[in-house]
């Protein structure tokens, strides 16, 4: 199975991503953002770091990068999509997903161990979580408070499109500690914290984020 | 040369950390003028001569597509001398 | 104002010149004439003025950091030394290590955010340089009293700069220190550290060779900023009572630097530089002089090809632009295109702005008028060297007779409160508020970060091999006794590489002091080099680099004698790496070293103004015994956990080590008010299974380490002879100090 | 009640890199009419009533202090209705 992990000028992620996708048994395909080619991929990982800086809005920039364009087409038609961080920002800046990122509500970036539930097992990326599982990864960025109208919030929360939510304290004012959402079909999700970070316990808290990367590969197999 | 200006603000029901801050800040100084404080962006775009309808309107798109993002920021565009 | 050209000057030779607004001397003017037979062109004298900058010339220091050299130790492990942008040390497996670091503190008090942030990307451009891809950045800072209203600015904003640069590129911070005293109030220590690794074959050099090989300048264009920044920013006290001159701050781009970054790694992947320097204080002068004197010395630039952010530019504030983000590289012709390609691909503005010649003149044009016509080798290496008058200050004996005199807690009510008011101290308590603010993950290879005793990386994913760094400085100890104390931050750093069980290989620092034209100044300077350069040859370490900031005063006032020591250490395989703290009920604690009565410069005293006493001896060959127990320790798997003792003693350890994993220990300690709180150099706390005694015995009688069994681990308190102290009411007075404080 | 508009932008001699970002973003996107993009901040600032000349003078002096770093920064007061 191949993953493509996009490069956009200032991603940092993408090769923690890589190897998550590889240590998960996949076959990582690194995509560049000028090319508008998805070279046959099977799924695609959006990573996280500063794309264009982030200087404007985070992702508002990298969104119409070339290669969105296959990728919003192939998403559309069901084809798993991850948006970790900045591209769970990208994910909201192209309207895949519903809501905005903003400004974390103590204003500074916020690097810490973060615990989640998983609230909804029934995405491409989460099908290897138990339902209410509890997991630790690590959560890095400045704008990750997530918003949205409350007519939004309350179709997010009635269609159980919130796939995780940050436990304890609320890290960054996201509405109803949201960390991650889904779209309609399950297959798009944008994720704040870091699973490609939690990968093995030597270089992240846990080992525990290694079951999105699993998930999208028994998805692809189904 | 002419300098349009777009203004970008958070919707008023979105909320503000940084105009928060902000207004407990002046407080702390000494400053007591405020009764509240919201913090958004400013663009100053300048063009060639004096700007065009066309370019007005295609300032405007730019806004709405790119300098703002409608899910939570309004914006307003202007020509300042 | 119209083009000064070496012909108006040979035509004019006694036009007046504005020598002394650029921070130049009368007999540092004289010298240059001497030097070029007449005048110098506006440019030159531009050039000159930065280059012979105490910042980038180091006239002051020069006579005292040739002692690294003379006094080095013989070591393979050296692949590159003083002298390049960073020093390159051998780790084995094929792998190359670099690291140093850069003060950036004046310009970190004018603007706390572009300050600090431009710091780290001075640094991290100076390691990439090398050759090699930064792998993580570590930041030592120093502020005013926590409390003061101006800290409250100060910290904030640099802290949010490291961070801010830092992150943005991608690098993850694995440690620093935060540490406060009155005198860094109107005067703040940023020191930014980076280490790079690369492959033995990849180093690169700063020099021009190859007659006919094209100058390239690429990354971001050149703008007004930090003009004069460097002789002005960074070795003047904002008191000066000279000319005022334009405090220009740089501001940075992160951004463009880590697609800078990236450009250059495939750059260098494909070997398309001959020579490579990077554009840090004094820019294009420094560059570009130190480009041709690297190589034969022959140089043509044509400064009018420079992309300038802002037209108005003139070509001496061309040559003096500190603006971040460039590079300058060496390319032969016929690789040329494939170097723009690259640029390109990576949407980086390239410009070829001149040619390595022949001979050794370094000549500059504005649109075909020569401006310059140096000797390179005269700005970048030529400049004046000054033998300061030094003079040991009056304060040295004064201090040395004080007794000191604090309250040592015996009661058990004592002992908590001692315990709990160390834990909240801002020297001591939980730095999370700003560590937390810093990626510690990115790049998916940190295996310590704080608050562990050293940062440590993995650098190869299939060996496991890795690199640890640790940085100190004790500028209480320092202030006591130099000597000594640049001998203690080293031996603290090596220690805190060795607790892990990685072995000491390199040494790098960043000299923070007052005024060298203080004799007071330059005796805690002087003595500080000498402490550094016996205990490097001592302990078979040798320097690789480093950085001297002077100049660090607020009116007569100068900071406490802050020598920055870095050490970076090898450990073959990361995963075998011994924890600073435990996680298990059951296990021994034992403090290696013996506790002498060493309350002088130590936290306490601090905290009840007692900043008088005797300094301890350095003992560096039980350093390296201790070293040797640490890594033997790691490799014959004896430690379930160690953490080393400085700054609160055995007090602030226990409560790092219980906090660390949330879980308790149960000690007990004759004379336990001294036990706490001496800062006795030299020891260790290690947690092993019993099963490990007899292992550990032995271990220490063979090194020669005192060993003394002080508890066991488990439960839910820090439990001190009668004291109880719970971890919740622990964790609480370690935390709260810094939210408290900043917000 | 009335509003207080601060102004904040970076010298025009300091590198502007938000502003650079969106002027290299706009022609990708097929928007041709900009020279140069700065982009700076703006504050909204609510008082009691119309502000007074006293209050005027200490937004100055905020904006001077806390809204803005002198050494980088200009700024601008003005009242909007
Ligand atoms: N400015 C900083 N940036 C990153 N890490 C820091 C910083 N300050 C302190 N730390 C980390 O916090 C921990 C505790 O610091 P410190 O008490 O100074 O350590 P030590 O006494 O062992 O040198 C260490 O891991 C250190 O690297
Ligand atoms: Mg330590």
């Amino acid at each position: 199975m191949k993953i493509g992990v996009v490069t956009f000028p200032g991603t940092l992620d993408d090769r923690d991503a890589a190897r998550a996708v590889r240590h998960a048994g996949g076959e990582s395909v690194a995509l560049w953002h000028n090319d508008a080619d998805l070279h046959g991929v099977d799924a695609v990982i959006l990573p996280g770091g500063f794309s264009y800086g982030d200087y404007l809005r985070c992702g508002a920039i990298s969104r119409f990068s070339p290669v969105m364009e296959p990728i919003i087409k192939a998403a559309q038609g069901g084809m798993p999509l991850l948006g970790i961080c900045n591209g769970f920002q990208v994910l909201a800046e192209a309207h895949l997903i519903p809501g905005a990122l903003t400004r974390n509500h103590e204003l500074h970036f916020l690097c810490r161990d973060q615990k989640l539930t998983i609230e909804n097992t029934n995405t491409a990326w989460t099908s290897s979580f138990t339902q209410g599982q509890e997991i630790l990864i690590p959560l890095k960025n400045g704008e990750g408070a997530y918003m949205c109208d409350d007519e939004t919030l309350a179709m997010l929360e009635g269609e159980g499109r919130i796939i995780a939510r940050y436990v304890g304290e609320n890290p960054n004012g996201s509405r109803n500690l949201i960390a991650g959402i889904t779209n309609e079909r399950g297959n798009i999700v944008g994720l704040m914290p870091h699973p490609e970070h939690a990968i093995d316990s030597l270089t992240g808290p846990s080992a525990d984020g290694l079951g999105f990367f699993t998930s999208v590969l028994k998805a692809l197999v189904k | 040369m002419a300098k349009i200006v777009v203004d970008v603000m958070l919707k008023p029901e979105i909320l503000d950390p940084q105009g928060k801050a902000v207004a407990a800040a002046l407080p702390r100084l000494g400053f007591t003028f405020a009764t509240d404080v919201r913090q958004g962006k400013r663009f100053e775009i300048e063009v060639d001569g004096d700007p065009t309808p066309a370019q007005l309107a295609d300032v405007e798109k730019a806004a709405e597509k790119l300098l703002s993002n409608p899910v939570i920021e309004n914006f307003t565009v202007r020509v300042e001398k | 104002m119209s083009l000064d050209t070496v012909s108006k000057a040979q035509a004019n030779p006694d036009s007046s010149q504005p020598f002394a607004e650029l921070g130049l001397k009368p007999d540092e003017y004289a010298r240059i004439k001497e030097i070029l037979g007449r005048r110098p062109t506006s440019s030159e004298l531009a050039m000159y003025s930065v280059m012979w900058s105490e910042h980038c010339s180091y006239k002051s220091s020069k006579v005292h950091l040739k002692q690294f050299g003379d006094k080095a130790v013989k070591t393979d492990a050296l692949l590159v030394g003083i002298g390049e942008n960073a020093g390159v040390v051998d780790v084995g497996q094929g792998y190359a290590v670099t690291f140093k670091i850069e003060s950036h503190n004046h310009p970190s008090f004018i603007e706390p955010y572009q300050g600090a942030a431009t710091g780290v990307g001075g640094i991290v451009r100076d390691i990439l340089t090398m050759g090699a891809r930064p792998i993580a950045v570590m930041d030592p800072l120093r502020f005013g009293p926590a409390d003061a209203a101006d800290t409250r600015r100060v910290l904030p904003g640099i802290v949010a700069g490291v961070g801010g640069y830092g992150n943005c590129l991608g690098l993850p911070n694995i440690g620093g220190e935060v540490v406060f005293d009155e005198t860094y109030l109107g005067n703040p220590l940023v020191n930014a550290l980076c280490v790079g690794v690369m492959k033995h074959s990849d180093i690169k050099l700063a020099k021009a060779a190859g007659a006919g090989n094209l100058v390239v300048l690429y990354g971001a264009k050149t703008g007004g900023d930090g003009i004069g920044g460097v002789s002005v920013l960074a070795s003047e006290t904002f008191e000066s009572k000279g000319p005022a001159k334009r405090p220009a701050v740089q501001v940075g781009d992160p951004f463009v630097e880590k697609v800078l970054i990236e450009c250059s790694l495939e750059i260098f992947a494909e070997d398309l530089v001959v020579g490579i320097q990077d554009l840090g204080g004094a820019g294009l002068s420094c560059a570009t002089s130190e480009l041709a004197s690297g190589g034969s010395g022959g140089m043509k630039v044509q400064l009018d090809k420079v992309p300038l952010r802002d037209p108005s530019l003139s070509p001496e504030e061309i040559l003096m632009s500190e603006s971040q983000e460039r590079m300058c590289a060496i390319v032969e012709p016929s690789k040329i295109a494939r170097f723009l390609e690259i640029c390109e691909k990576w949407d980086v503005t390239v410009t070829v702005i001149g040619e390595v010649t022949d001979g050794n003149h370094l000549e500059i044009t504005w649109n075909g008028e020569l401006i310059v016509d140096v000797p390179p080798r005269t700005v970048a290496h030529d400049g004046p060297v000054y033998n300061r008058p030094l003079a040991q200050p009056a304060y040295i004996d004064a201090v040395a007779k004080e007794i000191i005199k604090v309250p040592l807690p015996t009661t058990a009510d004592e002992i908590k409160a001692t315990v709990l008011k160390l834990a909240a101290t801002p020297n001591l308590a939980d730095k999370s508020w700003v560590t937390d603010q810093y990626d510690r993950y990115v790049q998916g290879n940190s295996i310590q970060s704080q608050p562990d005793d050293s940062g440590m990386v993995r650098i190869d994913e299939t060996t496991h091999l890795g690199v640890a760094v640790a940085t100190d400085a004790n500028a209480n100890w320092s202030y006591l006794n130099p000597y000594e104390g640049a001998k203690l931050a080293l031996a603290e750093a090596a220690r805190n590489i060795a607790t892990a069980g990685a072995k000491p290989l390199a040494v790098t620092n960043c000299l923070n002091f007052g005024s060298p034209e203080d004799p007071g100044v330059m005796w805690q300077f002087a003595e500080s080099v000498r402490g550094l350069a016996d205990g490097c040859l001592e302990m078979g370490l040798p320097v690789t680099g480093g950085n001297v900031s002077f100049y660090n005063q607020t009116g007569a006032v100068a900071i406490l004698p802050t020598p920055v020591i870095g050490v970076l250490g090898v450990i073959d395989d990361v995963r075998t790496r011994t924890p600073m703290s435990f996680d298990r009920a059951g296990l021994d604690l034992y403090l290696l070293g013996e506790t002498e009565n060493d309350l002088a410069g130590s936290e306490w005293a601090y905290m009840h103004n007692q900043r008088g006493g005797i300094a301890p001896t350095a003992d560096l060959q039980r350093e390296m015994r201790l070293i040797d127990l640490l890594v033997a320790g790691r490799t014959k798997k004896i430690f379930s956990a160690a953490h080393d003792l400085s700054q609160g003693g055995l007090a602030a350890t226990l409560t790092e080590m219980v906090l660390r994993y949330n879980t308790g220990a149960t000690v007990q300690l004759d004379n336990v008010g001294l036990s706490l709180l001496s800062e006795t150099p030299g020891r260790v706390v290690v947690a092993i299974d019993p099963a490990q005694t007899a292992a550990l015995t032995s271990e220490a009688a063979s090194q020669k380490i005192a060993l003394t069994k002080i508890g066991t681990t488990g439960g839910d308190s820090l439990v001190i002879n009668d004291a109880k102290i719970s971890l919740v009411e622990l964790r609480k007075a370690h935390t709260e100090t810094f939210p408290k404080l900043f917000g």
